[in-house]
Parts: C-alpha cells; structure tokens; sequence
C-alpha cells in the first residue's frame, strides 16, 4: 500500500470501487432499486448517474426477482453487470434467480454457459430496523455451490472485492455491513483488486483465535483489546470470504492456539459458525484445548427497541466472557 | 359538503395525523425514535377519507408508512407514541417500532416493511371471512412503487379469481423512495393496470378529503354488494423527505413546493370558512384539543417502562396453546 | 400457401419434432430417458413456425419443454438424445438431461425448469444486446401457466419501460399440469394481459403452421424495427400428459380427441395434398429421411460414453479465467 | 399402537392424514398448485377436492409468493390453512413470505397475533430431476426463528406430524421426502397427532451414532446393517424435528457411544449437519473418542445423469467408511 493513503469512509469506499468499475469497463453497468436519482439508499452511487448516464446506472422499479434474472441474462449477454439489491432482506424476493439460475446456469449447461454477475447488497442489524430489516443470511448464500460470497469489512476490501468481483467469470455476492458505511480510515490511493484467496489475520496471538467477519469483526477486536489487558492473547482472524472458506488459515491458527470462538451475526442454529466449528471438528480435534464456541445472535425475530436489540446481537462481553471460559476454565 | 360536525370531525383527523407526524419528526431528532421513520405529512386525506367507509369490523393492513392509519382506525395515539419509543406501553411492547403497529380491537395486521409484502396477506383474510361467510371486508394500503412488486400482480389476479372482499387502497404519491412513477412503470395509468384483471377501479384526488370520503364509499359499498375486490387510487403527495435518511435529490424545491398549495388541510381549512362551518375559535379549539392528545402520548410515552431484557425471547413461538 | 419446397420444410420439420417426441416416449418408458419428460406432440406448429422467423444471431430462452425448439433452431438430434440419456455427447454432457438443453451455436439459454425463471434472463439477454447496440432478438417461450408468476409482470413492465427486443411467445395450451387457464387466469385473454403494459400484442391460431409463420414474421419484424417487445400468444394444445406421470384427471379423452381433430401436421398434410405440394412418394420419402435421422441419434446416444464420475464437481466454478 | 395395522404407503399415509384434518376440523383447508383436479403433483390428495369440494381443496395459479402469503391472511383470520408448495425447490419464491411475515409475525405484534399456518412441501433429489428440482434445503428453513421444521421419515409420521402441526399456534413446516412417497409399511388404524418433542432411536447401538432424517434415515439403517455384520454396532436416530433439534436425543446418544456421523442430503457447507456437529462440539467435546464426522451431498448443483446423480447424493458405503475409520481408527 502506497505511503500517501486517504482518509475515506467505508461508503465512500464502495463508491471509489463502483466509479472505478464504471470507468475501467465499459461492459459494466450498475442496476438496482434507486441506485440513480436517489444516489443509492446508502448513498453509495451518489453522483455516478450524472457522470455515467442512464443507460450505464439503471434505477429499477420494485421488482427484485425479475432485475437480479435480468442481472443474470444481461452477464450471459456479455455484458458485467453489477446487481445492488438494496439489502438482503429484500434478497429473498430474488433468490430463485439467484440459486435456481445463477448458481446453476454452469453446472446445467455442462460448462458452456457461466455468469459473470455481480450482486452487491447491505446486510445486518444494529440499526433498530426490527424484524424484517435486519437479517444477516449470508450464511445461507454461502450454502450455494456455483456462488461466492464476499463480506468486506475494511475499506480496502470495501473497494477493492468489487473489482475483484467483477474479474470473476462467475456470480459473486458482494455483502456490505450496513452499519460499516460510516466507518471512517485510511485508503490507498492505488485502486486495484484485493486478492480473496486468503484470509486476514488482523491481530496475532498465543492463545486464542477469534474468527469473524463483517461488522461482527470489531466485536472480536474489541473483545480481543479487553483480553489482553487480563493477559489473554487473541488472535483475530477476518474470513473476507464466506465461500469458500479458507480453511488453512482458519485451521492453522486454531492449530497454534488450540481454541477457537467464531463471532457471526447470524442466528445461532444454521450459522456460517457452525460451518466453521464443524470444519474445526473434523480438522483440527485432536489439537484442540476446548471446545469451540459460537457468539451468534439470540434466536429471535430482531426487536425494535434498542435495548432488545442489542441483547439480540453479539455482544463485546459474551466474546470476552467466552474466551476466559475457555483459557483459564482449562488446557 | 357534509353535515357541519362531520367536516370538523374530518378536520380534527386530518389534524391529529398532521401534528403526530410533526411531533414525531421532532423526536426523531431528539432521538427519542429511532430506526426508520416514514412521515404521512400531506396524504392525510387519503387515511381519513378511507376510514369513514370502513367499519369496526373491517380489518387493515398496511405498510411502514401507516401511523396515519393506525391513528384513524382507533389506535391510541399513547400506544402509538409508546411503540417508537420502544416502549412497553407500545402496541406491540416496542418490538415492531415505527413501521409495525399491530392492534386487535381495530383488526389492524400490521404494519408491513416489505413493499407488496401485506398485498398476499389481506387476500387471506379476506379469504377467512369468504370461508367463514363473514361479511367484512380488508382494506389493504400500498403505495404506487408496490405495484411493480410479482405480489401485485399475483394478488390481484387471486383476488378477482376468487372474489375477495379487499379494498386495495393505492396510495400514490408519485415516488417509490426516489422513483419517479413514469421511470418505474410503462403504464402510469395504475387504474388500467388494475382494471386488466377485470377488477373494479377508481382513481380520486387524494388531497380533497370529501372527495376520497365519496370514492371510497362506493368503493366499499360495491365490496360490500358484490362480495368482490375493488382497487381504489388515491393521487396524493409526500411533502417530507421518504425517510428520515433522505436527501431528496430525485426531485426538486419547486415541485413540493407547488404541491403544498394543495395541503389537503389548508384546502379543507379554506372551504370550511368559507361555508361558515369553522371559524377561529372553533379551529383553535382543535388545535389546543390534539396538542393535548399528543403530549399526553409524549408523556405516557416517556413515563412508559422498557419491555425488561429477560424478555427478549418471548413471543417468538406462542405461550398459550391454540383455541 | 407459401413456395412449394419451403411448405414442404416446414412440413418436415414438424415431422422431425413428432418422431422425436414419439421415440422419446418409447425411451422412456424403455427406461433410456429418465428424470422430467414433457412432449410437445400437438403443439409443433408453433415452435416450426416461430423458429422460420428468427435468425441465426437471435437467442433463445425456453422451458423444460423445449426438445422442439432446440431441434427446429438447429441442435443436432444426436446431442438432445445423448443428453436425455444423460451422456458426455450431450449438448451438456448428461448434466442437464431433458429440462435443460443448452447451446452456444444456436444461442440456446436453456432450458428452464422454473415456471416464469426464463423470463427476466430473456429480458437481460435483450438489455445486453441494447446496450451493445447488437441488432439481433431473444425469443422467450413460456406456457400461459407463467402468466399468473410474479416475475411474468415484472419483466413485462421492464421489457416495455426499456424498450428491450424480446419476443415474448406463450405457448397456450389451455392448461397448466392440471389446471385449467380459466381456473388460474381472472382474465382469460392473455393479449389483454400483456397489452396492459403497453406492449404490442397479437393472438394466433397455434395449430395451423402457415398462420404462426405469418403472426411470427410480423411480431419479429415490429420488434426489429421497433426495437421494443412484442407478446405473440400461440393458441394450442397437449395431446398428451403434461409429463410421463400425468393420470389426467383433469381432462376428458373427448375433449383430448376433438383437439386431436385439428392436428397441425394431418391438418398440414391435408392442405399440402389438395395443393399437390405434397404427394405419398414425397411423405414417404420425408419420413424415411427423419426415421433415418432419428434412428443415428439414438446409436449416437447408445454408444456415447458416460461423463467420468471423477468429473462430478466440473462446472460449479468456470475453469477458464475471464475474457 | 393397535395390533390390526394396515398396509399403505408414505403417500397415502399423507392423504390419510390431509383426509382426517379436513374431516375433523372445519377450519382447515388445503391449499396449493394442482392439489383439486389433479390430485397432487405427487397424488397425495387424491380424491379430496370431489369429497371436500373446491371451497377446502382450493387450486391456484402458479403464484406461490401469493397462496403462501394468503395462508399467513388465512390463518390470521380464524382459519387452519395448509399450504402444499410442491417442491421446495418453488418455495424460494415463497420465501420472503415465510421468512419476513409468518416467522416474525408473533415476535413483532409483541404477542398479538400467532399464525397458525402448515406448509408443506416435498424435498430431495435422487430423481433425475438435475439442478433446478432436486433441492434439499429443510436445513436453510431450519435457520429460522419462529418456524418450526418437520421431516417426517415414517409413515406414521406422513400422517401423524400433519395433524400435530395443525394443533401448533404457530407457523409448522413440513418436508415430506420425495423418494419416500411409493414406500410401503404398516400404519395403525388409529389416526392421531403424534408427539414431535422427541427424536426416534430407530436402532439401539454402543459403538457409534448415526444421526439423520427423512430418505438418509434409511441410508444410516443400512450401513448400521453392513456395520453390525463387521461388529461395529451403530445406534441410529431419527431427528424428525429439525427446528427445534432434540438436543438431549442427540447429546444423549453420543455420551453413550462417544462417536457420531450425521447423515444429511443437504449441501455439506452450512448444512443442518454442521448444526448438530457444532452442538456436539458445545455440548459433548469432552466425551468424544473422534471427531463428528458428516455425510452430505457433494457441493455440487445436481446433475441429470444418474451416475453422477448417485455420486453427488450421501452413499452407504461413505458412511459404512466413515464409521470404520471412526470405531478401528482410534478410541
Ligand atoms: C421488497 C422491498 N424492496 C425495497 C424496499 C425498500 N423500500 C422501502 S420503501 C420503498 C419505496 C416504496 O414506495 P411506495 O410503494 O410508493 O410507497 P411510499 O413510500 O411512497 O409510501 C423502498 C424501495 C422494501 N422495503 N421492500
Ligand atoms: C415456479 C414453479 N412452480 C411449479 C412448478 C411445477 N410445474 C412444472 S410445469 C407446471 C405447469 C406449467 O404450465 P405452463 O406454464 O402452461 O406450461 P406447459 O407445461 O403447459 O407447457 C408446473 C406447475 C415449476 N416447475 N415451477
Ligand atoms: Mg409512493
Ligand atoms: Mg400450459
């Protein structure tokens, strides 16, 4: 990364990687539910239909299903398409499309059809949006085989997995933490592609390894912080990529610390994490300390009201808790 | 012109949605309310209209944008103010917020923030009632950006097929957030749309309270009649931004500002004075009665308990077992 | 009644379709043919007749049934055989079997399974065509059971809004597995349906092969010239179950026997033979030629090897890298 | 259970079950593509439109967003609907209905307003029905909160688990396996609910648990079968309920045989079997001899040719492998 980096926010990070996008390739075009005239629900396409005109940033209408399949025929058509459903909650209405003709169109046709597409949506709670505006389901689209899913959680992979997206011959789901946009640091000012081959360890560490993802990352440093100070040295590890996973980080820091605890934001039952303990199980057993532990959110339609809402979410302290549970209480 | 006592009966509606949505706008920024709040400032004809059609009976769905409705439909404004605030003291005991009101005494079933989402649900109670020969209706509330939603499509086709008694009330104010109507849709005449599944229609001024009282009392009364679904278009305005989070570049000051000559309020105001039914005293009595109203709400709402953390698991599945 | 050489094409090539469909079904029940299988037979007319319109750059978006279409457009009968038996010499090498033909020669997209999942990738096929300025179509097949799915009115109204070049062709044939058009469709005329988007529309006799030759001509031309899409429906019929577990419940053998009245290939024939376009020495010698055609694709089949099971998780990812 | 059973199948141990919900309570319906005139896409409601008419067989467009969302209405306004979705793999167009109205509902009315929905829908491959229909994705609705999750296996479970779910206040999905319907067995001439708070242990066993559900059921009895001829002694367990899990079967099972292998068609990443490994984690580390192993589908979208087909779908002979390693390998 060059000396002279930029202060940005992680929006602006996401619009630094579609305006880059839209300039680079003229095969690109961004389509979505106000991504236009509105500048983006998160503000993350401001301006971009005034500098690239209609044709290249389309606003859609309220038709979630049949503008992701147009997404996908558009792909087929030659063209890189970048879908932006606003979040996932209204991803649902567009899943057929995306599992039923996406993921398959490759396998189907025997390898003579893949889709190049992008889909770039908002995803988690945190914002007292209550039960149908908070979902976080990217563990589910990681259950797809034919898709891979990116979730950044810094600036540089805010920016930089969209171009890397759009470099792939097949669909990538791209999720945004939704309540990351704001976060400010610094950016580099070289715009290129972020490898997602490997997994980043953010913070090393003896004694535990801390795997998270997304918003749920600066839980586990957070937590990792307030560890160290009581003499418990964390390892946090960002996944970047929900599928595929990558294992060897994953196993190999468990392998070093002999204890894991995954924070995602999905609910408990059915969550990435139990992907991830159950590949720690079957990977790295006979290496472990203790059992691993999962810091998910409570099973529950998410509440309005802040206070539920945060008991609902993981939380800083359960990580922290968890984690001394685990050193001290044995190994 | 109505009897004199239902004009300030329509009046003093009008006005109560008017002043709960200017003071919730204030609590919002004082962080009283949180998450997403959708203001119904300049389409009060249209809730109000409506709801001098329906009956007690009548059941609603309708969307975030709904407590206009709730209000209309008989809902405490205390339960309403309690709800965002997130408190206990809320209609649904600050679970659902701004964009979920839920009420059994006025059958209201929410509450939806999923546009189009409440169209296939108002369906089904219509249905129940059919079943159960029930002689009720459904009025279900979507603005203009839900009609390009599947769900629309699929409703209303079911709705005809089998002859449900649901009021579709489309509350078109010309935008879908930042979405002009004529980019989002290739027939901007949402009656035709509507009418090509051989469903009744009316399209009205929503910004002229009697004139939505009128429409929809036939609309209801052909439901009623006929036992069928009718999609009555009500064609309004949003003078505030969609949401709170909304910077409003789609459109410009002029625009709002040539609909606000039309305020539903300010227009009936005028004819009231004008017919002698209102005069100064009278207005300002009305003012004074629903400011008191809202900061009664304020004030529950503020003294109302917090929903205790323990809590936060309940009502995810029932505690009582079914009938 | 066109040139005597191209009427008796057209004669062959639905003749191609029905022994295919015919051998097919004694596939299957042979047990070669396994999985879904959906015959066209009775409704060949309209995939004959369609195809003489379209152009070898134009693409295509079909059902799961869809053999007819592959066939006419100018897939091999040797590859949709080994894919039905699910072999490497496959159009995809046994992956996709009867529902989901695939090639790049013909610009076949499939091949979907997903009533209405064809529609918007027709509809985006068409976008990246207007956006790269390609004058060429997509032809998108659907059956009028599609008609009732969401996504049939949501890229409806998308396909008029943008303008995109999409031959939307619904293959009526009156029923939807069991149910009947009037028991799923308030509105039973589809071109009213699809007229209320704006779209140009037009509706056709789907068992008589020189009118859909006619009908096809001139929607394709309207949206070549128009740049815009046009709505062709294709009035026909099933002679057959809706795939090879269909009991049939649902219609009468009358009703199926007086349809089998207006057969499109006898009705063809009787025509070509009062206009001594077509005599039994040609018919005979027709029907060798498609036999002999037939009879190489299942040898073909039969002798096509088995994709390796070590090539299993091939095609989930692309292996080549991007353009 | 009586002693004079009679013979039936799955699929008309389903339409059993459909035929005494209509007959008992006035309330209930059913409701779905082709269920009247057709009889049921797979024949299971055979008859019933000319007993009960088309006022409670009630057949619909291909709109399966809308019937679904009109048993959510139907069931808030008094009535007991069952939704028949043919095939999970139509359900993703259902799915925002499911997941943002019937599931969150009750959590967002703050207990006003239950709905007392049944959906059922059948599931899995080994069809030939290739990548668009041959979905097993009972795991993704177990993620859920507020659903509950059924898998029959049984006959008398086809027929029993309809008439608990119609008694639950709350939304109950039921994933009756395809590949079960032509199975034959003996069912009791008493047609009642049956209790769904426990998991079933099909076959007691010491050296290992098979832990699975629905058409793998079988699979996990005939490797137990191939496993007791080689003196391994498998215990095999019928979770029949996949939200909630029985946790106390499952943890039970294990404490006892210290080995377990879930057996599940769903997509290995993010499957339910990654849930019930994870939870084995939590809850039995320390009394494990090896580490959970998981028998799922090959990630890979389901081919047409049978040979694949079989490749890709959970085999014996994996499991028989896996628990040889399990039992001789170590422990
Ligand atoms: C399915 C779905 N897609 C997108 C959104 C985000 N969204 C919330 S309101 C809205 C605009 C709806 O416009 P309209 O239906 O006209 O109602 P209005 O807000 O104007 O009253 C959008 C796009 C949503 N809530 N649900
Ligand atoms: C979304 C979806 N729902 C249900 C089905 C099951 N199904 C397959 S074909 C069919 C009937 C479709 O009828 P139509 O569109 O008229 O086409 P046809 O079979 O008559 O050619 C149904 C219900 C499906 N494949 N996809
Ligand atoms: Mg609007
Ligand atoms: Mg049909």
């Amino acid at each position: 990364m060059s000396a002279a980096t930029q202060q940005s926010s992680y929006r602006e990070a996401v619009r630094a990687g579609l305006h880059e996008a839209l300039q680079k390739d003229s095969r690109v075009f961004l389509m979505g539910e106000d991504v236009g005239a509105y500048g983006g629900c998160f503000a993350c396409s401001k301006g971009l239909l005034e500098e690239f005109g209609p044709a290249r940033v389309r606003d859609t209408p309220l038709s979630e299903s049949t503008f992701t399949g147009m997404g996908i025929g558009a792909a087929l058509g030659g063209m890189r398409p970048i879908v932006e459903i606003m979040t996932v909650n209204f991803s649902l209405l567009a899943l057929d499309q995306i599992v039923n003709n996406a993921a398959t169109y490759l396998h189907m046709s025997g390898g003579l059809f893949n889709v190049p597409l992008v889909i770039r949506m908002a995803t988690g709670g945190g914002k007292q949006l209550a039960a149908q505006h908070s979902h976080s389901l990217e563990g589910w689209y990681a259950h797809i085989p034919g898709l891979k899913v990116l979730a950044p959680a810094t600036l540089e992979d805010a920016r930089g997995m969209l171009l890397t997206a759009l470099e792939d011959p097949d669909p990538v789901l791209i999720f945004e933490a939704a309540v990351l946009y704001p976060m400010e640091g610094e950016l580099s000012p070289v715009i290129t592609p972020v490898s997602i081959d490997r997994a980043n360890i953010v913070r090393t560490g003896r004694d535990l390894t801390i795997l998270s993802y997304g918003a749920s990352l600066y839980k586990g440093l957070d937590a990792a912080e307030q560890l160290s100070a009581g003499g418990i040295d964390a390892e946090v590890i960002d996944l970047r990529s929900l599928r595929p996973l990558d294992d060897a980080a994953i196993i190999g820091s468990v392998e070093k610390t002999r204890r894991a605890i995954i924070v995602d934001e999905g609910w408990r039952s059915g969550s990435l994490a139990a992907e991830i303990s159950a590949r720690i199980m079957e990977q790295a057993f006979y290496e472990l300390d203790a059992p691993v532990e999962r810091i998910c959110s409570v099973e529950v339609p998410m509440p309005y009201a802040a206070h539920l809402e945060q008991a609902a979410l993981p939380q800083v302290r359960s990580i922290v808790e968890a984690a001394r549970r685990m050193v001290v209480g044995n190994g | 012109m109505p009897d004199p006592e239902h004009a300030i009966h329509l009046l003093h509606q009008m006005l109560r949605i008017r002043r709960l949505e200017e003071k919730s706008a204030e609590l919002y920024s004082a962080m009283k309310i949180r998450g997403f709040l959708h203001l119904y400032i300049g389409e009060e004809a249209v809730a109000v209209g409506v709801a001098q059609a329906l009956s007690a009976e009548d059941a609603m769905v309708a969307t975030y944008r709904e407590h206009a409705h709730a209000l209309v439909r008989g809902m405490p404004a205390k339960s309403i103010m309690a709800e965002m605030f997130g408190k206990q003291g809320g209609c649904c005991r600050g679970r659902g917020g701004s964009m979920h009101f839920f009420d059994i005494e006025t059958r209201l079933y929410g509450g939806n923030a999923i546009v189009g989402g409440g169209l296939p649900v108002a369906a089904g109670l219509a249905l129940a009632d059919k079943l159960q020969d029930k002689m009720r209706l459904t009025c279900c509330c979507f603005g203009e950006g839900a009609i390009a939603e599947g769900e629309f499509h699929e409703t209303m086709n079911l709705a005809v097929l089998w002859q449900l008694p649901v009021l579709f009330l489309c509350e078109n104010n010309l935008y879908a957030m930042g979405t002009a109507l004529e980019r989002s849709e290739s027939e901007t005449d949402l009656t035709r749309k509507a009418a090509s599944y051989g469903m009744r229609t009316a399209a009205v001024d929503g910004m002229d309270i009697l004139a939505v009282v009128a429409a929809a009392g036939e609309a209801v009364s052909f439901i009623r009649e006929q036992q069928a679904p009718f999609f009555l278009e009500c064609r309004t305005y949003r003078f505030r931004p969609h949401s709170m989070f909304d910077p409003e570049l789609y459109r410009t000051k002029e625009e709002v500002e040539k609909w606000k000559q039309r305020d539903p309020i300010l227009m009936f105001k005028a004819q009231l004075f004008a017919n002698g039914v209102l005069d100064e005293a009278r207005l300002e009595h009305l003012e004074q009665q629903v400011a008191a109203e809202i900061a009664d709400a304020v004030a529950f709402a503020e003294a109302s308990p917090l929903e205790p953390v323990e809590d936060l698991t309940r009502f995810v599945y029932s505690e009582r077992s079914p009938e």
